[in-house]
């Protein structure tokens, strides 16, 4: 017989939900409001976005105030795990939302942002990035993950011309496949433990000393693949310079930023336990990808024309550098990669801004692309304060002392150092200073030529407005200055990581 | 004391800095003056300095500062005055102040006669460094010092490409021996701890065997350049584009003479070391023969006193490689007197032929430049080693010291040279003075210098013919400081033989030479006579091939690999390599970004690429998995 | 004040630079002269209060950054340091002194001030990471100057200089995070300060590993043979300015970090590599001589015989005695002057004729004969004239390196020889002779605003080389603290007999050749 | 045997409608075979028990998955061809082939199932729709609820961009002519 | 024979190849669409299987999900495909390449 189910609320801890249910409840609060009164303005819509965002945040803090005392919470039949790494993902997800959304008050006027709807997608995309991160379980990661990458194939489209049709089909075709690959790959997973939820995977893996060692070479294959899609790495990677080319710099960076962390945690939930399980095979395989996305996608950025299209390929240059932490595995390596990737936000926001507010509705004569290097050219004589600020991101993103990225890049070599990973350390520097190349090429095309035409010198800062401003300006202290937020950083996130047994 | 030391050593460096204040300006005769005086201020103190030291004063020695002082190494500006610096500064300021007077007349009409001045009281200062200098450090600073002020004065024509030429030429050669000078310096210093005279004379002795040889080798081969010995001999001539009164003052006075002063110098050193001081008085004959055949044939006045001057170091290096330091510096002092009284007469007669060096074209100057004829015609004698003039003194005894030492190779040798000199001396004096005049189909009016230029020169008319009578107060000054002893031929016979015997030679020589360029037929060479087609004529017009040798098979080769490194090493291979690195890490990416086609099936179809790589990769591992112990030690060999 | 002196000095030109932007770019000049001359001054002041008595390092200051990594804020200068400073901190004053009419002056100016900043941190830095951070970051502005006010060439120049230097210093960086590793493995905490790492002694395997991935990217800046090639673009391509610069200071890097690094962490790997190095110098000293030799643009000639002077410095470093590597650090300083002069000398030429090949020039002497004597000096500096101050160094370099190899020293010592060819066979070309060219004929000799750079220049070039010990006392100090401090850590018996104990060293020369002494080795 | 026959029958026949469907080049085929495909894939879930399952592959598959495709198909006038290229069939079935043959390989192994706990048991005697629905509302709570989201949004972005506001793209007109054209509108 | 779990398995890993031949091979992206929908199904066949050899709920309730993100997928992307469609007129991916490189 069915037996009533008899569950206390306090087992349920239903706080877990919390920031969550935040952003859904704003994302409908959003879809309410336009049900009342339409054509409201969006600067209306961003703020609302920002306040719920805001409330969420206070949620996440509130959950690691709770972690920091208790450790680990567990909620709702153990479906919600709210642990460190959750925690700090949550962090750089809403604060990461916070300072994107505020790209949608441009001072012209994109087809996106008219509607309503856009930014409850919005929110609901983030609601479903911070359930995959707080999350074990399989189901709820697929899911969660869909919710946001439906949501993010829409406002993709959304953009509403072309390409970036053309780029959400795309990703969305390739997203359809790697769920394809993740749904099997879980399969496999559970027909060997008889479990969709990482944690038990891993206990059934190790007390059958993975006896069904096929079993899970298959499994893994299939999964790192959905991964690899979702972190583009190489040859996983094909979709992302085409859909950051075709979306909005403003949703371009997001994308390099937020659904990549998401995925990040993910793996390094599922791999942690692989990794350290001695397995060779997954090891070599990690190494390979590693190396390969890190240098491959650097020589292929070299020979962009298009700024936003390098932008793209130097952030599958950098996931690869990120994903070292994962192939390494240690408490450092996973701080590593969550200050890299802190650091790597405020990077990415800044110069996806930039050429946010650069990007003209039509196409300038002679180019072929939205930013083409051409159009940067002798920005210092024209417009001397945002080509200051551009190269200033440039460098960062070069990993120029002591500009935020450096550090990122500093701990993640120092992981790599530590434990061993000698010829990795060596090829994270090299591809450094390879990737020197084509982020020096754009100072180099702003501050060393002439302009080629002199109407594109009103470009640059077309797209401005105070927000905007207040966004880059946000964007370039944080750069600036970051050297001084390492240490608190360091210490936060380090806590965090190793209470999670990460 | 002390005072007239320092002012000795800084009057000359005062007046080059007082001259160089006008370099720009046009000529200021004050300038010549005032440095003429200053110059003359420095030799008097060095005169008293001088007799104080014949007196038998005690050395002078101050230190003035530190220089270096690091690790073990301490060098200080420390002058000493003794009877080897005394004598000399008395030489140096002597010249000097002569030729600084005589100057002033010849450089009358340049229009960088304040830079002359400049340029020759610097030289004087430097000079004056290299030999009072109480270390070696410091000899170093005048040698090179020198170095510098002769660049600067052969050049001083610097529009001339022939005088820059040989004003580098005569750099870069000192340079090269240098290098060797360094090394000594090197040695003595990691040796003995200190580079002071004092200090490394009376630790010499401690040293083994071969490291005191290899110190005298690389001492002796800085004095060879100095000094312009065979290799390094070519700068020498070449150095004759400079003024006259540089080449006077300069290139047979004083600087060439700062080898044999380091050798000097040295003696404690050179004593210990036999071997080596054959070796030097080997070089010292050779060369000495070696440039008195070539100023057989030469045809360039300036030249052929460049040529004997070469010869008399050599004779010089002769007497110092045999222990007789005190004859090679008296020699030194000799030579110096006559020589430049020769130089500035060559001058003179340059002036008057403007500028004309080939002697072939002039004749009969003796009625024209009386006193010129006289001084050069005494200046010869003395050169050819006559009695009773200075070269019969100190020439002569170098030979005792060869023949009493038994070198009889050396002594014939250099008896031989004897007469050469006395043959080239005479037929520049015969071509220049008698015979018949062969200038004036040039166009060309003669005159006497200025009078004051005759007076410049009259002192060393003088010395040159009494500097015999020196003999004895200087072998009693210097006995001590340089060991020094008589020479005695045993057998009183043996001595009149040999004294009478070289004179006889001499002046037979001389006289051969006066009968052979005294005549009226004498025309300027066209390259047709049948001497001139004599392969030995040839051979030493020619220097024997040894400019041409460095030119072909030196400079060019140099010049050449130079432009091979630039154009095909630095650029094509090493610069290449790197931009190579870089073009193909370009390449690599422009060839294979055509995987990212823009097609969508072909991104699926590289998603399942990339899944059955994996699973490949899966299977094989799965294969390997027995062999995972040798993978993993593999892999960790890598790092993993 | 004087506590925070150092301070003052790496951040007075940042933040002076940045309140730059708000003046009008038409009084610019004043501005950048008065912040430079301040600046100067401080550095006066740093030396005037620094005790020459103390070995060690003076006006230190600490400040935690990332206490939890063991990255400090860690300044402090000793004798070694000091007078790069002073350099660095007078050749920016001289060069925006001497400044000629460029566009966008202020930018100009401003790049600078911020290049002095990383020029005076570089050598200021106690702590790895702040020394990598100031290092880098010398990049930025050196780069825009060249890209921004170059020749043709300058983008491929800067964009070369900008990667060579970035990659070598990258490998470097992975090597200061190993050696940090270690310090944590021996000790159990993290630090990055390099005074903690002087304490470490590793197992010479490790050092030789580590010495090479700190000598990529040492080699690459100072630039050694065959990491060479990006210095004749760049300093082809750059503006004058940019080229004194370069040459002055920031070669200096290289060839500092050496001393700094290298030597006091890694001394049996120094012994170890010792010989190869040596090998790369005189490559550098001969080769480069004579492909400067063979070139046909001053500045050219100039730029090659920096990096066969360059050379010397090496081997002064590798003496691994006090008196090679003062000599090293004093030909680091003489280096400096002479061929930072000679840049602005080949500048002021540039401005007047806009070519820099010898080929348009000839007889210069006859027009402008100030310039050709100023220039003549700095000829002769150059080829290590004594009693000018590159002849002490290089004197001292080869004294030292003699001790460890004579052959060796022989060869290395023809740079006196090959020196002299190029410059002189240059000098001739250009200024002596008649002149040729009708553009020639009325060149404007060296005016005022030029002369007030030179000058000085002259002055500095002649004083240091008559009196060095101002500055060779503290150096020496400081160097006998190094090379004692080598003697102890070494641990392989070779690097206990090439290194050895300065204080020993001395009573063991007088009699060196005794026979009890040498029962005793 | 009934389940062996069954289970040998359905896959037949789903393979061969499957293939169909992703080889044929008439949409309608296409569709057609998927229809059944998906159809017949729940016999499987009924064989196996899930009989939930079942009834929602088929109400959703070919009630609504279906459906849309179908008006997608009358949208899109999939009559007309779409030009196929030949040309890299060997690659694509090659990459497939190989793809299967490897997973195949290593499922031919059976599985070792120690140490497996069915957290979830089935139990006898309860309906199938009746445990999965518990199972559902407990555990599977906030899955369920964030597909519900999910529905949200896919339904959301179905209605934006087939709206018609999407066929004037804002983002490629000037903004001045954005501004006449609300006035004209006001 | 006794039917197993490797037979489903397998049935479903032969589904999942036709799958994926079907979205290398398609051009027409509304039948590569029906292409991932059987990459889907053949999932699902196998957790259905899996469920019912290991006697566990959860495989049937991942089925559940992935008929529920299949539907939703199918939303999205029809959604997509209609404002392609209106722009172009075509739903031809290989009409699709105005990005590359």
């Amino acid at each position: 017989m069915i037996q009533p189910v008899n569950i206390s609320m306090d087992v349920l801890n239903l706080t877990t939900l919390a920031p969550m249910l935040v952003a859904v409840v704003g994302a409908l609060f959003i879809l309410v409001i336009d049900l009342f009164k339409s054509n409201l303005d969006k600067s209306l819509y961003v703020m609302i976005s920002i306040l719920f965002l805001f409330v969420d945040l206070i949620a996440v803090y509130e959950s690691s105030l709770t972690f920091m005392q208790n450790g680990t919470v567990i909620g709702l039949f153990d479906v919600m795990q709210i642990d460190g790494l959750a925690i700090v993902s949550q962090f750089i997800i809403v604060i990461a939302s916070m300072l994107f959304i505020p790209l949608a008050m441009t001072s012209k006027r994109f087809h996106e942002y008219s509607y309503p709807e856009y930014f409850a997608l919005f929110l609901f995309m983030i609601a479903g990035f911070q359930f995959m991160v707080a999350t074990d379980n399989l189901i709820l990661i697929f899911v969660g993950l869909e919710t946001a990458s439906l949501s993010l194939y829409t406002m993709i489209a959304m953009h509403n011309r072309a390409k970036s049709f053309e780029a959400a089909v795309k990703y969305f075709t390739m997203g359809a496949l790697a769920a394809g690959f993740y749904s099997f790959g879980a399969m496999v997973f559970y027909a060997i433990t008889g479990s969709v939820e990482i944690n038990q995977i891993a206990a059934v893996l190790d007390a059958n000393s993975y006896k069904n060692l096929g079993y899970v070479f298959v499994a893994v294959a299939f999964l790192l693949a959905s991964f690899a899609f979702k972190l583009s790495l190489v040859p996983f990677h094909t979709w992302a310079p085409d859909v950051y080319e075709g979306s909005s710099a403003a949703l371009a960076g997001y994308m390099s930023i937020v659904p990549k962390i998401a995925a990040f945690i993910v793996t390094m939930r599922l791999f942690e336990f692989l990794v350290h399980s001695d397995i060779v095979w997954l090891k070599a395989i990690l190494y390979a990808f590693v190396i390969i996305t890190m240098t491959i996608s650097n020589l292929w950025a070299l020979v962009q024309s298009d700024v936003k299209r390098m932008l793209a390929y130097s952030s599958i240059s950098h996931a690869g550098f990120a994903m070292a932490a994962v192939l390494i595995g240690t408490t450092e390596a996973n701080t590593a990669l969550l200050l890299y990737w802190v650091m790597f936000t405020f990077t990415n926001l800044g110069s996806f801004s930039m050429l946010w507010i650069s990007r003209q509705k039509n196409l300038l004569p002679g180019q072929s692309s939205d930013h083409s290097y051409e159009k940067f050219a002798g920005m210092i004589k024209t417009a001397p304060i945002p080509a200051v600020i551009m190269g200033l991101f440039m460098l960062t993103l070069a990993g120029v002392p002591p500009f935020a990225l450096f550090w990122g890049k500093l701990y993640m070599i120092n992981a790599a150092v530590i434990s061993g990973y000698t010829f990795l350390a060596f090829i994270m520097a090299i591809n450094s200073a390879i990737a020197g190349y084509y982020y020096l090429k754009l100072i180099v095309y702003m501050f060393m030529k002439e302009p080629v035409d002199s109407r594109y010198e009103k470009v640059y800062t077309k797209n401005l407005s105070l927000t905007l401003k207040t966004v880059i300006g946000f964007a370039a202290v944080g750069t600036i200055f970051a050297v001084f937020a390492i240490n608190p950083l360091l210490n936060l996130i380090g806590g965090f990581v190793y209470n999670s047994g990460f | 004391m002390e005072k007239y030391l320092y002012i000795a050593l800084f009057a000359p460096l005062v007046s080059s800095l007082f001259s160089s204040l006008f370099t720009a300006k046009p000529k200021k005769q004050f300038v010549g003056v005032i440095a003429s005086l200053l110059i003359a201020t420095s030799f008097v103190s060095s005169v008293i300095l001088g007799f104080y030291i014949l007196g038998g004063g005690e050395a002078i020695h101050v230190e003035l500062m530190t220089w270096i002082n690091t690790g073990g190494l301490y060098i200080p500006f420390g002058f000493v005055v003794d009877e080897i610096s005394v004598t000399m500064m008395f030489v140096v300021t002597l010249v000097s102040m002569l030729v600084h007077i005589y100057s002033n007349g010849y450089m009358d009409h340049d229009p960088s006669f304040n830079r002359f001045f400049a340029w020759l009281s610097a030289f004087v200062f430097s000079m004056m460094v290299l030999v009072m200098s109480d270390n070696f450090a410091g000899l170093f600073i005048g040698w090179e010092g020198v170095g510098l002020c002769s660049w600067g004065l052969i050049g001083f024509w610097y529009y001339k490409e022939s005088a820059t030429w040989a004003a580098n030429e005569a750099f870069i050669m000192n340079r090269i021996a240098d290098l060797g000078m360094l090394i000594g310096l090197f040695l003595l210093y990691w040796n003995t701890g200190s580079l002071q005279y004092d200090v490394v004379f009376s630790k010499v002795a401690l040293l083994d065997h071969s490291t005191l040889i290899w110190i005298g080798i690389f001492l002796f081969i800085g004095a060879m350049g100095k000094s312009a010995q065979f290799p390094l001999h070519t700068w020498l001539a070449d150095a004759m584009e400079g003024p006259t009164p540089v080449s006077a003052l300069i290139h047979a006075a004083t600087m060439v003479t700062a080898g044999v002063y380091l050798v000097i110098r040295s003696n404690p050193l050179y004593d210990l070391v036999p071997e080596v001081g054959i070796f030097i008085a080997s070089l010292g004959t050779f060369v000495a023969f070696f440039a008195a055949s070539m100023a057989l044939v030469n045809r360039d006045m300036k030249r052929i006193i460049a040529y004997s001057t070469l010869s008399q170091l050599g004779y010089m290096f002769a007497a110092a490689g045999l222990g007789a330091y005190w004859v090679a510096l008296f020699h030194l002092m000799a030579h110096a007197f006559f020589k430049a009284l020769l130089f500035l007469g060559a001058g003179n007669v340059m002036h008057a032929m403007h500028d004309e060096l080939d002697p072939f074209k002039m004749g009969a100057l003796k009625e024209k430049m009386k006193w010129t004829w006289i001084m050069m015609t005494v200046a010869s004698f003395a050169l050819a080693g006559v009695f009773p003039l200075a070269g019969f003194f100190s020439k002569d005894t170098i030979l005792e010291a060869a023949f009493v030492d038994h070198h009889y190779v050396i002594y014939g040798v250099l008896l031989f040279t004897a007469a050469l000199t006395a043959f080239y001396s005479f037929r520049l004096v015969a071509l220049i003075f008698h015979g018949n005049d062969r200038y004036s189909q040039f166009g060309i009016h003669p005159h006497e210098a200025y009078n004051y230029m005759l007076w410049a020169m009259a002192p060393l008319f003088f010395f040159a013919i009494i500097a015999g009578i020196m003999q004895t107060p200087f072998f009693e000054m210097v006995e001590e400081a340089l060991n020094a002893r008589e020479y005695h031929i045993h057998s009183e016979a043996v001595k009149w033989i040999m004294l009478i015997g070289t004179q006889v030679l001499v002046i037979a020589s001389i006289f051969y030479a006066y009968r052979k360029y005294n005549r009226n037929d004498i025309t300027v060479p066209d390259g047709t006579s049948k001497t001139e087609n004599r392969l030995c004529y040839k051979v030493l017009f020619n220097q024997y091939y040894i400019p041409y040798f460095y030119e072909e098979y030196l400079v060019k080769p140099y010049r050449e690999l130079s432009g091979l490194f630039w154009k095909k090493f630095d650029l094509r291979v090493v610069d290449a390599t790197v931009d190579g690195i870089a073009k193909i890490l370009y390449n690599t990416g422009e060839e294979t970004r055509g995987m990212q086609s823009g097609n969508l099936s072909v991104m699926l179809r590289w998603m399942v690429v990339g899944l059955v790589i994996l699973l490949i990769f899966a299977g094989a591992v799965g294969l390997a998995v027995r062999y995972s112990d040798k993978i993993l030690s593999f892999l960790s060999a890598l790092g993993v | 004040m004087l506590e925070n002196i150092l301070t003052i000095l790496i951040f007075f030109p940042l933040i002076a630079g940045i309140l730059g932007f708000a003046i009008d770019k038409n009084s610019f000049r004043a501005y950048g002269i008065a912040v430079s001359l301040v600046e100067f001054v401080l550095s006066l002041l740093l030396w005037f209060y620094y005790d020459p008595n103390i070995a060690g390092m003076q006006f230190v200051e600490t400040l935690p950054l990332i206490p939890t990594f063991g990255i400090n804020y860690f300044v402090g200068v000793d004798g070694i340091s000091m007078f790069i400073i002073i350099l660095a901190a007078f050749f920016t004053l001289i060069g925006i002194a001497s400044l000629p009419k460029t566009p966008n002056e202020k930018n100009m100016i401003i790049t600078l001030l911020f290049l002095q900043m990383t020029m005076v941190g570089v050598f200021a830095a106690l702590d790895a990471i702040v020394f990598y951070i100031f290092w880098e970051f010398s990049l930025v502005p050196m780069i825009y100057i060249i890209g921004a006010w170059g020749g043709p060439l300058r983008i491929y120049a800067s964009i070369k200089f900008f990667l060579y230097t970035f990659a070598g210093s990258l490998i470097m960086l992975v090597g200061m995070l190993f050696m940090a590793y270690f310090y944590y493995q021996t000790t159990g905490v993290w630090s990055f300060s390099i005074e903690d790492w002087y304490n470490l002694v590793l197992p010479k395997s490790y050092q030789i590993w580590l010495f090479l991935a700190f000598f990529i990217g040492f080699a690459i800046k100072v630039p050694m043979f065959p990491f060479h090639t990006w210095l004749p673009y760049a300093h082809g391509q750059a503006p004058t300015i940019g080229s004194v610069i370069l040459a002055a200071i920031l070669l200096k890097m290289g060839t500092y970090a050496f001393v700094r690094f290298s030597l006091p962490l890694f001394p049996d790997a120094s012994v170890f590599f010792m010989v190869p190095i040596a090998t790369i110098s005189i490559i550098m000293i001969v080769y480069t001589a004579m492909v400067a030799y063979a070139q046909e643009d001053i500045k050219q000639v100039v730029a090659y015989s920096s990096i066969s002077h360059m050379g010397v410095i090496i081997l002064g470093t590798f003496a691994l005695n006090v008196e090679g590597i003062s000599g090293s650090i004093f030909l680091m300083i003489g280096h400096g002057v002479v061929s930072g002069a000679l840049f602005l000398l080949v500048g002021v030429i540039y401005e007047r004729r806009h070519t820099k090949l010898m080929s348009e020039f000839g007889g210069l002497a006859h027009v402008m004969p100030r310039y050709a004597a100023i220039f003549g000096i700095f000829l002769m500096a150059s080829v290590g004239l004594p009693l000018t101050i590159n002849f002490i160094g290089e004197f001292l370099s080869l004294l030292g390196f003699y001790k460890q190899s004579h052959i060796l020293t022989l060869v290395a010592g023809t740079a006196i020889i090959v020196g002299a060819i190029y410059m002189l066979s240059a000098f001739k070309k250009a200024f002596f002779g008649n002149v040729t060219k009708e553009e020639n004929k009325n060149l404007p000799d060296v005016n005022k605003t030029e002369l007030v750079a030179l000058i000085p220049l002259v002055a500095i070039t002649i004083w240091l080389g008559v009196y060095p010990k101002p500055v060779l006392d503290p150096i020496n100090k400081s160097v006998t603290r190094l090379v004692k401090f080598m003697h102890e850590k070494s641990r392989t018996p070779d690097g206990k007999i090439r290194i050895q104990d300065p204080l020993k060293v001395k009573t063991k020369k007088v009699c060196s050749d005794c026979a009890s002494c040498k029962e005793g080795e | 045997m009934f389940e062996t026959v069954a289970f040998y029958l359905f896959a037949v026949l789903v393979t061969v409608s499957f293939f169909i469907a992703v080889t044929t080049s008439q949409a309608l085929y296409a569709l057609t075979a998927l229809a059944s495909g998906m159809i017949l894939i729940s016999g499987f879930f009924f064989i196996l028990d899930a009989e939930f399952l079942g009834a929602i592959q088929i109400i959703v598959y070919s009630g609504a998955v279906l459906a849309l495709y179908a008006f997608g198909m009358m949208f899109f006038d999939t009559t007309r061809e779409v030009k196929e290229k030949k040309g890299n069939r060997i690659i694509i079935a090659s990459l497939s082939v190989l793809s299967v043959i490897l997973v195949v390989l290593i499922f031919a192994a059976p599985v070792v199932s120690d140490n497996i706990v069915a957290n979830y048991p089935v139990v006898e005697g309860i309906g199938n729709t009746e445990q999965v629905g518990i199972v559902l509302f407990t555990k599977y709570l906030v899955p369920f609820e964030v597909a519900a989201v999910m529905l949200l949004v896919a339904m959301i972005a179905g209605i934006v961009l087939a709206g018609k506001k999407m066929d004037v793209s804002l983002t490629l007109k000037d903004d001045s002519e954005i501004n006449n054209e609300e006035k004209v509108l006001s | 024979m006794e039917i197993g779990l490797s037979h489903y398995l397998i049935l479903s890993t032969i589904l999942f190849g036709i799958g994926l031949y079907g979205v290398m091979s398609r051009k027409n992206l509304l039948m590569l669409f029906f292409a991932t929908e059987i990459l889907l199904n053949s999932v699902n066949i196998g957790f259905a299987a899996i469920s019912h050899y290991l006697g566990d709920l959860t495989g049937q309730m991942f089925a559940f999900f992935v008929i529920a993100i299949a539907a939703s997928e199918v939303a999205v992307g029809l959604g997509l495909l209609v404002v392609w469609f209106k722009r172009h007129n075509r739903i031809d991916l290989d009409e699709m390449m105005s990005m590359r490189g």
